[in-house]
């Protein structure tokens, strides 16, 4: 089963890839607000039961797959 | 004699600009800036640079941003004109990234940052740049690279292999590079790039010379 | 005062970390209790980080002058004038706490610091150091915080342009739970380039905040590497200061180009303390006021309240003061390279900082109060005596029963084995200026201008400093100082970092002075003054104190960068010398390997090693002819055993001559092999070049009787070979050395 | 409106840092068969319409953010 583990910049620290992929946008003149450069990671787990999955991708991520000082994470199955 | 007028590109973050700036004066040629967010008129160029350096911090991509800055129209018309352009390192990721040279470059193997001299062969000869150095010539130049490993799809592959755009390989590969490519070219050999840094191999204090003839300009 | 109110006080206190006293003084330096923001502005600007209260007192003995110096410490780095017209600008700098709890980003943020400091003074960085001193491998998290920090050091570094040339790693278990992470930059001004100071001039001026927005980043940093850590420092951590050297990199181009545009009245960097030390020393430096609107700082959150903006420590941003006429000028230069600069506030001639926010005055006081008022404290202290000392130097038992297996697991060891998985991270080339790199023992770039060259070494072996401190305090100057005489520098300026445990315990505080009394004596004997640097106390976690740790950072001049000695034999044949001066002789590193207790025998003479250094930088300096030495090594860590092994990485091996080496030693033993004595050069004469380097000795070494210059060997063969003692491959050499890094 | 873009490997050869991570999972003995590592970026869009702004994202993803060479790309309304 597929786990989508998304790493994201927490919120209130510094995005700094984000702000120069940003600035580049904005200078060809797409419209935009804000933008926020993350990972995604899947995750191919040998379960079957979704629970399961999610379970171990949860371990997984708070093991190596994020940095909680700097980032959140969010699991997806997919 | 005129001088040869050698453009040298900056973008934010090119960090050899002025190293490529030195070594454009060292061989007696005359160095020009070109800022990122400009045009300039190709034809008043002898030779473009695009030196090495993180540009735009390579975010996203190494070389992704610059690549669809405001002077790389200039850089395309210059290509296209056969005006010989040279890119170094970061200089390559972005030629690569604006599809004037063939591939990508993508993070090392190892994962790491490495700053080397490595041992490299001509695969064949560019008489655009470095041109005294033929086919089957050996050099030693430094690297410093984190994303310089280089990759193309293996009928890409073949197709350089045929034509003779493959310039440089390393002897030692430090980065899982295909078939150890450290520099390829164009197919009329005016555009090209390599990961390591001549320009850091100027004169005996440096320690090594092998860079230099990569300044002098077409030598035929 | 109520219950209530009085559990309110304690824990303003106890968030403010200011003590009863202080909070009397400052009560009293008011003329009322601190208000509001107050509390926030003393907290900072008393903090022992940005006050120096505990360690003021001694830093002001420090040798400090010499012809050379231009500017010192007060400003954001010291100046040295190298004739010319060529200056350098140079200064090292913790990130100690910061790298432990988030290793790429503190080690980063340190190295994006320590360029600040540098380049807002006008000087362009040439070239960074670092010095790093981690834990054993089974510590907790260890290897990932190697990892991280080399990584962070590295990703800054690198990005930003400008070349690591050299550095120093240290592995003890005192540092499993508090790394030092020190970073050094070097800063270049050529000529006709002005130094910029910090002091604000000019009633009316404008105060301009240019770079990155701020954000709450590491609110409260500067009092938090104020104090020990315990483990609830994770819970309380300031939010992750993260660095952007892309950013930097801007910052530092537009910054240059409008000091060269002469659009620049004075300029700081926010370091620690954001935006508070800036303006109040700024204001305090020039004798002026400031009045700042708080309303006009870009904010990345604009919920943020005037205490955070005021505390912020987001990287990447400056303040400065400008003329109100080059403003669009300037302004247009700092857009041009992408970034912001903004007007926050103008610049009064009465002393008093103003802070206006939400059209309220939330602040009026005098800069100075902040600034030159703290308290600074003589903590108690006693003074030096020699410690851990033996009768005769063969009384220095290293432990070592076979020598070829004790060299071998020493070229393995963490400690003996090659750094090169570390430096092959860091960029060493970009600037086109280096002449020789972090693989050699000293760094080494070459002045554009006058095509001088520029040498740069780290000091402070920590394994010294733990047997007797004042020792340990003059050799981190004598021993760098040692390295650049031998390859013909000379020594011209020292900038410090020193690390150290809680300064309120006797035995911490009686360490730093007694170190700093002996890196002072070096320094004077030395003529190369201390000129900036930078106190981290409070490297205590749980009670546990590191090794005291003061690091030193030393430049060298050269005149040409032609025929510098190298640091390996490379030529078969060549004289092998023992140029020495003994003074001390210890087990240090070897003893610390075999788990024994550290001792020696002597006491290291400042005045000795001055006329030491001039004489060996004179032997290994450029001269008609050539320069007499093809290589040279200083001995230290594990003895002369380890240092032959060193100089042989290159393919060349040695043969040295047991009679010649009794006759220079007096001794030659598997003991005395890996000893070190303190202090000896290996050096090789260059062909033909023998009698000329003999005469020369005689001549120069005048009244240093001590001194000595032997001949112990021969350079050649595949082997280092002490007949009877050591009997070692040189491929096994080089296979145990690339052994490396656990990381 | 806010749009992520999912931007992975476009084979295994290319995914490096998937191989890293999968190593250092494994030697932490978390069950897994597979890992791949991309980028995801959050794209935050003044459009309401969810047509409109995913157009805007796709324009965004085609001039920067993935390279065809090695990436491929896929967004979705968040
Ligand atoms: N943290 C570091 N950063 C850069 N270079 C380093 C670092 N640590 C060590 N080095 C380099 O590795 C080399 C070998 O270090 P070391 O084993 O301490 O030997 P040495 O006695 O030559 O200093 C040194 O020349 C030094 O420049
Ligand atoms: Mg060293």
């Amino acid at each position: 089963m597929k786990i989508g583990v998304k790493v994201m910049p927490r919120k209130e620290i510094l995005d700094t890839q984000g702000r120069a992929v940003e600035g580049i946008l904005k200078q060809h003149g797409q419209k935009l607000e804000h933008c926020t450069v993350g990972k995604y990671i899947i995750l191919d787990i040998p379960e079957t039961d979704p629970k399961a999955a999610l379970a171990a991708a949860k371990s997984m991520a708070e093991t190596v797959l994020y940095n909680p000082l700097i980032e959140t994470f969010e699991l997806e199955q997919i | 004699m005129m001088k040869r007028k050698c453009g040298i590109v900056r973008f934010p973050g090119t960090n050899c600009d002025r190293d490529v700036f030195q070594a454009v004066e060292m061989v007696g040629a005359e160095p020009v800036w070109l800022w990122h967010a400009d045009q300039f008129i190709a034809k008043e160029y002898d030779s473009i640079f695009l030196p090495g350096g993180f540009s735009y911090g390579d975010y996203l991509r190494s070389g992704a941003l610059a690549s669809r800055a405001p002077v790389m129209k200039s850089v395309r018309e210059a290509a296209e004109r056969g005006i010989p352009v040279l890119g170094i390192c970061n200089g390559f990721q972005i030629l690569t990234e604006a599809q004037l040279l063939p591939g990508s470059l993508i993070r090392n193997n190892h994962l790491r940052f490495n700053d080397d001299w490595v041992g490299l062969k001509f695969q064949n000869t560019n008489r655009f740049f470095a041109g005294a150095l033929r086919k089957g010539t050996n050099a030693k130049l430094p690297v410093a690279h984190g994303d310089g490993r280089y990759f193309v799809e293996d009928d890409e592959l073949k197709r350089l292999q045929d034509k003779g755009q493959i310039w440089l390989t390393y002897e030692q590969n430090p980065n899982g590079s295909i078939n150890d490519i450290a520099g390829v070219m164009n197919e009329k050999g005016n555009v090209a790039a390599l990961m390591p840094h001549p320009e850091r191999a100027m004169t005996e204090w440096m320690g090594g010379v092998d860079g230099f003839k990569f300044f002098e300009g077409d030598l035929t | 005062m109520s219950n209530g109110a009085a559990a309110e006080f304690e824990a303003k206190l106890k968030k403010y970390r200011i003590n009863r006293a202080e909070h009397e003084m400052i009560t009293t330096l008011l003329g009322h209790e601190p208000q509001g923001i107050e509390w926030a502005l003393f907290s900072a600007l008393w903090s022992e980080h940005c006050s120096y209260k505990s360690s003021k007192v001694h830093l002001k003995k420090l040798f400090n002058k010499s012809r050379r110096v231009l500017e010192s410490f007060g400003e954001n780095a010291g100046v040295v004038d190298l004739g010319q017209g060529e200056r350098i600008a140079f200064k090292i700098e913790s990130h100690n706490h910061p790298s432990f709890i988030e290793p790429y980003q503190g080690a980063a943020t340190g190295v994006g610091g320590i360029l600040r400091d540098i380049f807002t003074m006008g000087a362009r960085p040439i070239a960074l150091a670092d010095y790093l001193c981690f834990g054993e491998q089974s510590a907790p998290r260890m290897k990932s915080i190697v990892d991280g920090v080399v990584r962070g050091i590295g990703g800054y570094g690198n990005c930003v342009g400008v070349p690591t040339i050299t550095g120093q790693t240290e592995f003890h278990s005192s540092y499993n739970n508090n790394v030092l992470v020190n970073a050094m930059a070097v800063g270049l001004f050529g000529k006709g380039e002005r130094v910029f100071l910090s002091k604000a001039r000019g009633k009316g001026n404008w105060v301009v905040y240019v770079g990155a927005k701020t954000g709450r980043d590491g609110v409260h940093g500067a009092s938090m590497a104020s104090e020990s850590f315990d483990e609830d420092s994770a819970a309380k951590r300031p939010n992750v200061q993260i660095g952007d050297p892309f950013f930097e990199k801007l910052l530092i181009e537009s910054c240059l180009e409008v000091m060269a545009q002469d659009l620049v009245v004075a300029i700081q960097d926010m370091g620690a303390a954001g935006l508070t030390s800036s303006s109040f020393e700024m204001a305090s430096k020039g004798g002026v006021g400031l009045k700042m609107n708080l309303d006009d700082v870009p904010l990345r959150d604009p919920t943020m309240s005037p205490e955070e903006i005021l505390l912020s420590e987001s990287q990447e941003r400056m303040l400065l003061i400008c003329e109100p006429s080059k403003f669009e000028q300037l302004q247009a230069v700092f857009h041009r390279w992408g970034l912001d600069a903004v007007k926050i506030g103008e610049v009064l001639d009465e002393r008093v900082v103003e802070l206006r926010w939400r059209n309220e005055t939330i602040c009026k006081i005098d800069p100075d109060l902040l600034v030159e008022n703290c308290p600074q404290y003589q903590r108690p202290y006693s003074p030096w005596k020699a410690k851990n000392r033996v009768a005769g130097s063969s009384d220095v038992k290293t432990g070592v029963k076979n020598a070829n297996e004790f060299l071998s697991s020493v070229l393995k060891d963490v400690r003996g084995t090659s750094r090169k998985w570390i430096y092959h991270q860091y960029d060493s080339r970009v600037g086109a200026k280096t002449v020789r790199d972090c693989a050699d023992s000293v760094g080494i770039v070459r002045l554009p201008e006058s095509g001088r060259g520029l040498g740069v070494i780290l000091g402070c072996r920590p394994y010294v400093m733990r047997w007797d401190a004042r020792e340990g305090g003059i050799d981190a100057v004598a021993y760098p100082a040692l390295e650049l005489a031998a390859k013909g520098f000379e020594p011209l300026a020292v900038t410090d970092c020193l690390n150290f445990g809680n300064p309120e315990r006797e035995n911490i505080m009686s360490e730093f002075v007694a170190s700093l009394e002996g890196m002072s004596a070096t320094c004077e004997n030395l003529d190369a003054p201390i000129i900036s640097g930078n106190v981290s106390f409070y490297n205590e976690t749980m009670g546990q104190n590191i090794t005291s740790t003061p690091s030193t950072g030393l430049i060298g001049l050269r005149d040409t960068v032609s025929e510098i000695p190298v640091s390996e034999f490379s030529s078969d044949g060549e004289a092998i010398y023992l140029l020495r001066l003994p003074m001390v002789a210890t087990g240090g590193a070897t003893q610390e390997l075999n788990k024994l207790p550290v001792t020696g025998f002597g006491q290291l003479e400042p005045s000795l090693i001055g006329a030491f250094t001039r004489l060996v930088r004179v032997l290994a300096d450029y001269r008609e002819g050539g320069t007499l030495l093809s290589s040279t090594r200083i001995v230290g860590k594990f003895g002369l055993a380890y240092a032959l092994a060193r100089m042989s990485m290159r393919g060349t091996g040695c043969r040295i001559d047991v009679d010649k080496l009794k006759a220079a030693r007096g001794e030659v033993s598997t003991d005395d092999l890996f000893r070190e004595h303190m202090y000896e050069i290996v050096v090789t004469a260059k062909k033909g070049r023998e009698q000329d380097l003999e005469a020369e000795f005689r001549q120069i070494r005048g009244a240093l009787a001590s001194a000595d210059l032997l001949p112990i060997g021969r350079t050649g063969g595949q082997k280092v070979e002490i007949a009877g003692v050591l009997d070692y491959a040189l491929t096994d050499i080089q296979n145990s050395y690339k052994t490396g890094i656990w990381a």
